[in-house]
């Protein structure tokens, strides 16, 4: 597509000025990878590494949580940012792991990105559709930012307000309680704990996960349902509220566990019973799990 | 050279199925990986499967001993290994050539591992050549011959819609002695695999990487590493383990599960200290050990090419790059 | 190594009615950790604890578990004891194998004795993983604040600062001296209420060390023990306090007349108004919902007229926060609503009135200057009926319990009906005559021997009016036959209630209420004045209907305790605070957000990290202001805060073993 | 271990007829501990099948306690505390009632019977209510049987 080698000149230009200006000490973006249909976050330093910049439609990764390795330099650090890496900044942010004024925010318009495994299987000129997170964004378009790529557009206004629904959350309600366990059995049986998703999740910022250490007697290092499902479980409340629906997760899951159902889930029951709210859309906004009202739904009198 | 037709494979493997217990390589959703054998099973011929067979020989988690503490005495009742026959069907080369770095770990230089050899002699191996190489794939690179298994005790090849077996071992000629009804004595023209195309040329770098320890290509290839574990689990070749132990009151079993040397606790002391800090440390360990530290030890690579950490790495953070990288350094 | 000493009671046979303690004890030999294990008939009692102490020495234990009663009775009890021994008093674990246990199984015996031993191993499991913690000390300020100028809290107030404590008695009404000053004689001396209560206030307006925040409510309260915080809003009197006099013209000339509450509705007040000429302080205050100036901004005579110009209507409500080391709560009680009987006309019938209204009618300085007179004509009434227990036991559509007061001030009323119009017939109804203090019951005697006032046993079904009279109809009992009495007044010994607005109060200030919102007494035997709250006391009706000797005598038992808690530069806490594991706190703020006290903030933190020297935030705990309630350690991910004494691993230790 | 082995797999360790439900109760020290102690006093009687498990307020249970007792093998688990309003701490069962109105819809969302995890708040005046609410919880899990879902069968496995 024209416009996406153009931005990508734009990008590279971008980028390189920033480096040598020394505006920032790095730059955050893509890179291509080993294959027509891979690319990989590139942390680069150096202006001349900016050339290796890329922007196609095969940009997935989310940028954001790179940030944290930028926590102990005083220097500001740039980042191209789609709508997720600008909620996944936030996210950051909100958890007072990186400040705003350290992050030099360039804002790209996100057409969508294509699934990368569907490319591999059906080949350089088939039809591939849009990755499966793509599909069901709702904010393309960081919603503020310091630098523009592209042709300038006013920034997008966060969605109007109203309960979200995802369709398979409500189709896997209406099953019954064995099948339903049956299922979630089912995806967690091929868990490996090798904790990518945990890693990958901007919404994940601790320093010492209590799944990373033994000392925690929270879980067991056994790889048995059991404990996969506890890690399940307490990964989808950790994140209640706080997940961004970038859908990383589940994208790099080496074994495809649909982790997002979880988190979906949560999301939807959040929206219905403390009011509509989307994560990583304004750090200052009160977290659902870090409030409460009076007037909360009440279910234990 | 011995051959069956595909549509009469699965009456043979019935009838390898009373006397072991066979394991194909299958289909499951979107994952593929080596099933015990039934008649519903969906066969992935085509392609690797995607969870190797290490974790046949060293399981996730396997526990070793159970104990029984009361006041101080302490009692220890060694878990015997099950006798299982087992007979693993279609086995690639790569993951034979990855059995085989597995095998110098747990069964040489005086150290042997009861679990892991019990397994390892009570399992039959028929390998499966590749016709056809997938994307990730660059054994050939790594010294592996595709269609030539490792240790393996028949050689099986999928050619024209037919299996054709050539036994490596006597155990393996017995075995297709015991199969004649099924079989047709012909032979058939190998083909040589196709379709590479990754051809990393690892030519001259494990000796360069002994003086790269303190090169700066780690702290470049390092930043976009997430320190997951994906690459080590699924790495067929990757060994290292933890101990822990699942207790119930004065009762427990000691066992063994997985680790990885991505993760910060595994090289986290005592005292709090960790020699390897941060992910530039961890991401330069694992590349090392496979391509210096092993070969230096065993003379042999620690990586046999089967392109699954490329497959499931989240930043295609692949050691075929990192090879060129090393060549490129001066 | 971990040497746990298990200690089963029987409680007498409380426990061991139900549960085989002998087995409980042999089960625990074999728990993990166990050295010692004994069943013993009274383990609170002396030889029990002596007993304690003893295996202590004997097996070197340094963890105990007894299984008895509830921790929240005795386990200052055991802790003491093994204080006393020189182990840490939080190596102690308890099992409830008594409330829990064998008085709500007594026909399950197998059962409870299961439960009883699942209860000891996981006290056992939790006992092993106990650390000791010593008790930190915080500064107590020397103030105490009395919440209700009633006779309680005004006694409360003078026991407090004649001991040397500064005191604050805010009372919400425009005068301290509260339902007693309504009332006109009290039993069984007779002696006139007034005569007690205006010199104690007076005395407490005058002592040195007590303020009076009258006309004044309680807003907000933080802190805690020995620093209570509280905002307290001073309501606007719009009379300049200082410069009035007092002299009353203002109160003269005012145009506006409402019903006074003080007189509950027998008389009128004006707008500028002091509740009763013994107020104290005796300054007026306007009723901005009446005064004219106030609602149509017209009149203002009072401000004219008044020759201190003390009159100021642009005053505004204060907002005052003062920090305090006890607090005593005495505010009080409120009458039964009685509308909800339509036996006794719904609360239309004027001649039908209450026992505060009988009391505002015969008292001197009352509407009718102590002329008894029917509110309806005004003429003095011949047949007077008392109905007893009027919402007090009564399920239905009253209150459960007994109102403690009522059978002696209905025999008050009746001997002193008797003693004012010597030709007066008074009928007294009523279910038991309950006269449980010293002389009551002579009192009593008295009333209906020396008064002639008749008691009839039995409840009244009806009371309607006939012409002027009521028609009361009811039942005696003893005779089992109907009565009916044609009554010129019919007086309600209403049921004594919690304030309205008791559980908004508690709620502010963070201690517990009953089902009738009566305030909860830590124990009714062991902590009667004392709050679950530490540092907040209870005095008088508030914390359940009684008479005024026992709202005093309770008075000054809390001014004791309050003493006893102010009389020290600093006490000691509970150590069961959190703590930041500050390797692991990743300075996210969460824990921030939950904290109710406020109590953890984030500070910086310089360390060496793989060679560089680099600054974080972290979490960090003020151990005076945490309370120990724990949501703070469920808001953490990476368990970095975690609450001492419960721990995720000691409760998860719990779990365990509950399911060995 | 395939699914239906965790879902067929009849409890280990009690065969089902004297099967007893076992249920764990976390209950505040404040109301819901000392309700369950004027049960006691009061002499009002409830099954045995309960275990109650202090902690100073209802906010300090952890959703994870609950999944950690499904795996060791708890039917039920009961979470109380302080109606709003009453907690000792002030805020503490708001964010109770949050944290459980979502982990109750999301383990009936997993194929917990929603039976199996309850909240409810009970004040220190409430025994009645608290005797009525562990009689019927009791007899809502006997009619449910066993709890086998997210139950670590791991140590079972290794015992055979």
């Amino acid at each position: 597509m024209g416009t996406m080698e153009q931005l990508t000149l734009q990008l590279r230009e971008t980028a390189r000025e920033i480096l040598e200006s020394k505006k920032a000490a790095a730059v955050i973006g893509w890179e291509m990878g080993t294959f027509w249909y891979s690319t990989a976050p590139a942390i680069l330093t150096r202006p001349e590494e900016t050339e290796r910049l890329v922007w196609n439609e095969y940009c997935l990764n989310n940028l954001a949580k790179y940030l944290l390795d930028f926590q102990n330099t005083d220097e500001k650090v740039a980042i191209f940012a789609r709508g997720c890496d600008y909620r996944g900044i936030n996210r950051l942010i909100q958890d007072k792991q990186i400040d705003r004024d350290k992050v030099l925010i360039i804002g790209l318009s996100c057409p969508g990105m294509k699934d990368d495994k569907k490319a591999r299987e059906l080949g350089q000129n088939a039809d591939i559709p849009l990755a499966k997170k793509c599909e069901e964004c709702t904010y393309p378009d960081a919603l503020a930012y310091d630098l523009w790529v592209g042709e300038p557009k006013e920034a997008a206004k966060p969605a109007k307000a109203e309960a979200k629904v995802f369709p398979e959350v409500e189709s896997l309600e209406q099953m019954t309680a064995d099948d339903k366990y049956e299922n979630f059995a089912a995806n967690y049986e091929k868990c490996l704990r090798c904790y990518a998703c945990r890693n990958v999740c901007p919404a994940c910022s601790c320093r010492e996960c209590i799944f990373g250490n033994s000392s925690k007697e929270w879980s067991a290092k056994a790889n048995n349902l059991s404990e996969n499902m506890f890690f399940a479980l307490t990964r989808a409340l950790h994140v209640a509220g706080r997940c961004i629906q970038c859908g990383e997760c589940e994208r790099i899951c080496p074994v495809n566990i649909p982790i997002m159902l979880l988190n979906k889930k949560i999301i939807q029951d959040i929206d219905h019973l403390f009011g509509p709210y989307d994560a990583g859309l304004d750090p200052e906004d009160k977290m659902p799990l870090g409030s409460f009202e009076f007037t909360d739904p009440e279910e234990f009198m | 050279m011995f051959t069956v037709q595909e549509s009469e494979i699965r009456d043979l493997l019935n009838v390898l199925n009373k006397e072991y217990k066979v394991f194909v390589p299958a289909k499951v959703g979107d994952e593929s990986k080596f099933v015990p054998y039934e008649d519903n099973v969906e066969f992935c011929w085509d392609r690797n499967v995607l969870l190797s067979v290490k974790d046949k020989f060293f399981p996730q988690t396997e526990p070793l001993y159970k104990f029984k503490t009361k006041r101080q005495n302490l009692e220890i009742e060694p878990l015997a290994p099950k006798d299982e026959p087992v007979l693993l069907f279609g086995v690639r080369s790569c993951d034979l050539q990855a059995l085989n770095c597995l095998d110098q770990v747990f069964l040489t230089k005086g150290f042997v591992d009861e679990f892991y050899r019990t397994k390892r002699e009570q399992a039959t191996i028929v390998a499966l050549g590749c016709n056809e190489a997938e994307d990730t794939c660059f054994c050939t690179a790594m010294g592996v011959d595709p269609q030539k298994g490792h240790g393996a005790d028949i050689q099986a090849h999928w050619l024209q819609g037919k299996f054709a077996l050539e036994a490596l071992t006597d155990k393996g000629q017995k075995i297709i002695d015991t199969l004649k009804s099924y079989l047709k004595e012909e032979n058939l023209e190998v083909p040589e695999t196709k379709g590479f195309q990754l051809q990393p040329d690892m030519d001259g770098v494990p000796e360069k990487l002994k003086g790269m320890f303190d090169s700066d290509l780690w702290t470049e290839v390092a930043r976009k590493c997430l320190n997951c574990g994906a690459c080590t689990y699924i790495c067929p070749t990757c060994h290292c383990f933890d101990m822990s132990q699942d207790v119930r009151g004065e009762e427990g079993f000691k066992y063994r599960c997985w680790d990885s040397c991505m993760f910060e606790e595994y090289t986290l002391m005592a005292g709090g200290h960790n020699p390897r800090p941060t992910k530039k440390e961890r991401v330069r360990n694992r590349f090392l050990h496979k391509l210096c530290y092993f070969p230096e030890r065993y003379n042999m690579l620690l990586c046999t090419g089967c392109g699954r950490c490329l497959s499931v790495c989240p930043v295609n953070l692949h050691i075929t790059s990192i090879i060129d990288k090393v060549k490129e350094a001066n | 190594m971990k040497r746990v000493g298990v200690f089963v009671c029987h409680c007498g046979t409380n426990i061991s009615g139900t549960v085989d303690c002998a087995q409980v004890a042999e089960a625990a030999k074999d728990f993990p950790n166990v050295e010692y294990s004994i069943d013993y008939k009274y383990m609170c009692s002396e030889p029990g604890q002596e007993m304690i102490k003893k295996a202590i020495e004997e097996h070197k234990l340094n963890r105990i578990v007894v299984a008895s009663c509830s921790p929240r009775m005795h386990e200052p009890t055991f802790q003491n004891c093994v204080e006393r021994a020189g182990l840490n008093p939080y190596y102690v674990e308890m099992a409830n194998i008594r409330e829990h246990c064998s008085w709500v199984h007594p026909n399950e015996k197998e059962g409870a004795t299961e439960k009883a031993i699942d209860l000891v191993r996981m006290a056992v499991a939790k006992a092993v993983r106990n650390q000791p913690l010593q008790k930190t000390t915080i500064p107590v300020t020397d103030r105490a604040l009395v919440i209700g100028g009633g006779i309680a809290g005004i006694q409360a107030a003078l026991d407090l600062a004649n001991a040397g404590h500064v005191v604050d008695i805010v009372e919400r009404e425009p005068s301290i001296g509260g339902k007693m000053a309504q009332i006109d004689k009290t039993f069984p001396t007779l002696d006139c209420s007034a005569c007690i209560l205006t010199p104690k206030m007076v005395d407490a307006a005058a002592h040195p060390n007590i303020n009076l925040l009258t006309y004044s409510e309680i807003e907000k309260v933080d802190g805690f023990v020995g620093n209570f915080d509280v905002t307290i809003r001073q309501k606007a009197r719009s009379i300049k306090m200082d410069v009035c006099t007092g002299c009353g013209i203002c109160m003269e000339k005012c145009p506006v007349k409402v019903d006074s509450e003080f007189e509950l509705g027998l008389a009128k007040r004006r707008a500028i108004y002091t509740p009763f000429p013994q107020a104290i302080p005796n300054k007026p205050v306007i009723d901005r919902e009446h005064c004219t100036y106030f609602l149509r901004g017209k009149c203002g005579i009072c401000s004219k007229l008044c020759p201190a110009g003390a009159v100021d209507y642009t005053q505004q409500d204060e907002l005052l926060t003062r920090r305090y080391g006890a607090i005593i709560v005495a505010t009080g009680f409120e009458l039964f609503d009685y509308s909800v009987y339509g036996e006794y006309g719904y609360g239309k019938y004027p001649d039908v009135i209450t026992g505060l209204q009988f009391e505002r009618l015969i008292n001197a300085s009352g509407p009718t200057m102590g002329k008894l007179q029917r509110p309806s004509d005004k003429k003095e009434p011949k047949n007077i009926v008392i109905i007893n227990c009027v919402g007090s036991r009564d399920e239905a559509k009253g209150k459960s319990y007994c109102s403690r007061t009522c059978c002696m001030y209905s025999a008050k009323h009746a001997s002193l009906i008797r003693d004012k119009i010597k030709d007066s017939n008074v009928y007294v109804f009523y279910m038991d005559m309950r006269t449980p203090g010293k002389g009551y019951e002579e009192f009593y005697d008295r009333s209906r021997e020396q008064y002639g006032t008749q008691y009839i046993r039995g409840r009244v079904s009806k009371i309607y009016p006939l012409n002027d009279k009521l028609i009361v109809r009811g039942e005696d009992t003893l005779l089992s036959q109907p009565v009916e009495v044609e009554a010129d007044l019919v007086i309600l010994a209403t049921a004594m209630v919690a304030q309205p607005d008791a559980d908004k109060l508690a709620q502010k200030i963070g201690i517990g209420y009953d089902k009738d919102n009566f305030y909860t007494e830590a124990h009714p035997k062991l902590a009667p004045v004392e709050t679950h709250t530490q540092g907040v006391y209870l005095a008088g009706a508030c914390q359940g209907p009684k008479d005024i000797p026992d709202s005093v005598a309770q008075a000054s038992a809390a001014a004791a305790k309050a003493c006893g808690l102010l009389s020290k530069p600093e006490i000691l806490t509970e150590p069961i605070v959190t703590e930041v594991d500050e390797k692991t706190c990743a300075g996210c703020g969460t824990c921030l957000l939950i904290c109710p006290y406020k109590a953890i903030d984030l500070k910086t933190l310089t360390e060496r990290i793989a060679g560089e020297i680099v600054e974080r935030k972290v979490a960090t705990v003020n151990e005076g202001l945490c309370q120990g309630c724990g949501a703070c350690t469920v808001a953490c991910r990476s368990g970095s805060i975690y609450l001492k004494h419960y721990t995720d691993e000691q409760i998860l230790a719990e779990v365990n073993a509950l399911c060995l | 271990m395939s699914v239906n082995e965790a879902l067929d797999q009849k409890t280990p360790t009690e065969n089902l007829e004297n099967w007893q439900p076992k249920i764990l109760v976390f209950a505040c020290n404040w109301c819901t501990y000392a309700g369950a102690d004027l049960t006691g006093l009061s002499r009002l009687q409830y099954p045995a099948t309960v275990r109650i498990l202090r902690v100073p307020c209802s906010g300090r249970v952890n959703p994870q306690f609950v999944i950690k007792a499904f795996q060791k093998g708890v039917d039920a688990v009961l979470v109380c505390g302080c109606h709003p309003g009453d907690c000792h701490y002030t805020t503490g069962n708001y964010f109770t009632r949050r944290r459980f109105l979502l982990m109750r819809r999301l383990m009936e969302y997993i194929g917990m019977e929603p039976e199996r995890l309850q909240a409810s708040w009970v004040s220190a005046a409430e025994a009645q209510k608290f005797q009525q609410l562990i009689t019927e919880v009791t007899e809502q899990i006997r009619a449910l049987g066993p709890n086998r879902k997210l139950r670590d069968v791991q140590w079972e496995q290794w015992n055979n």
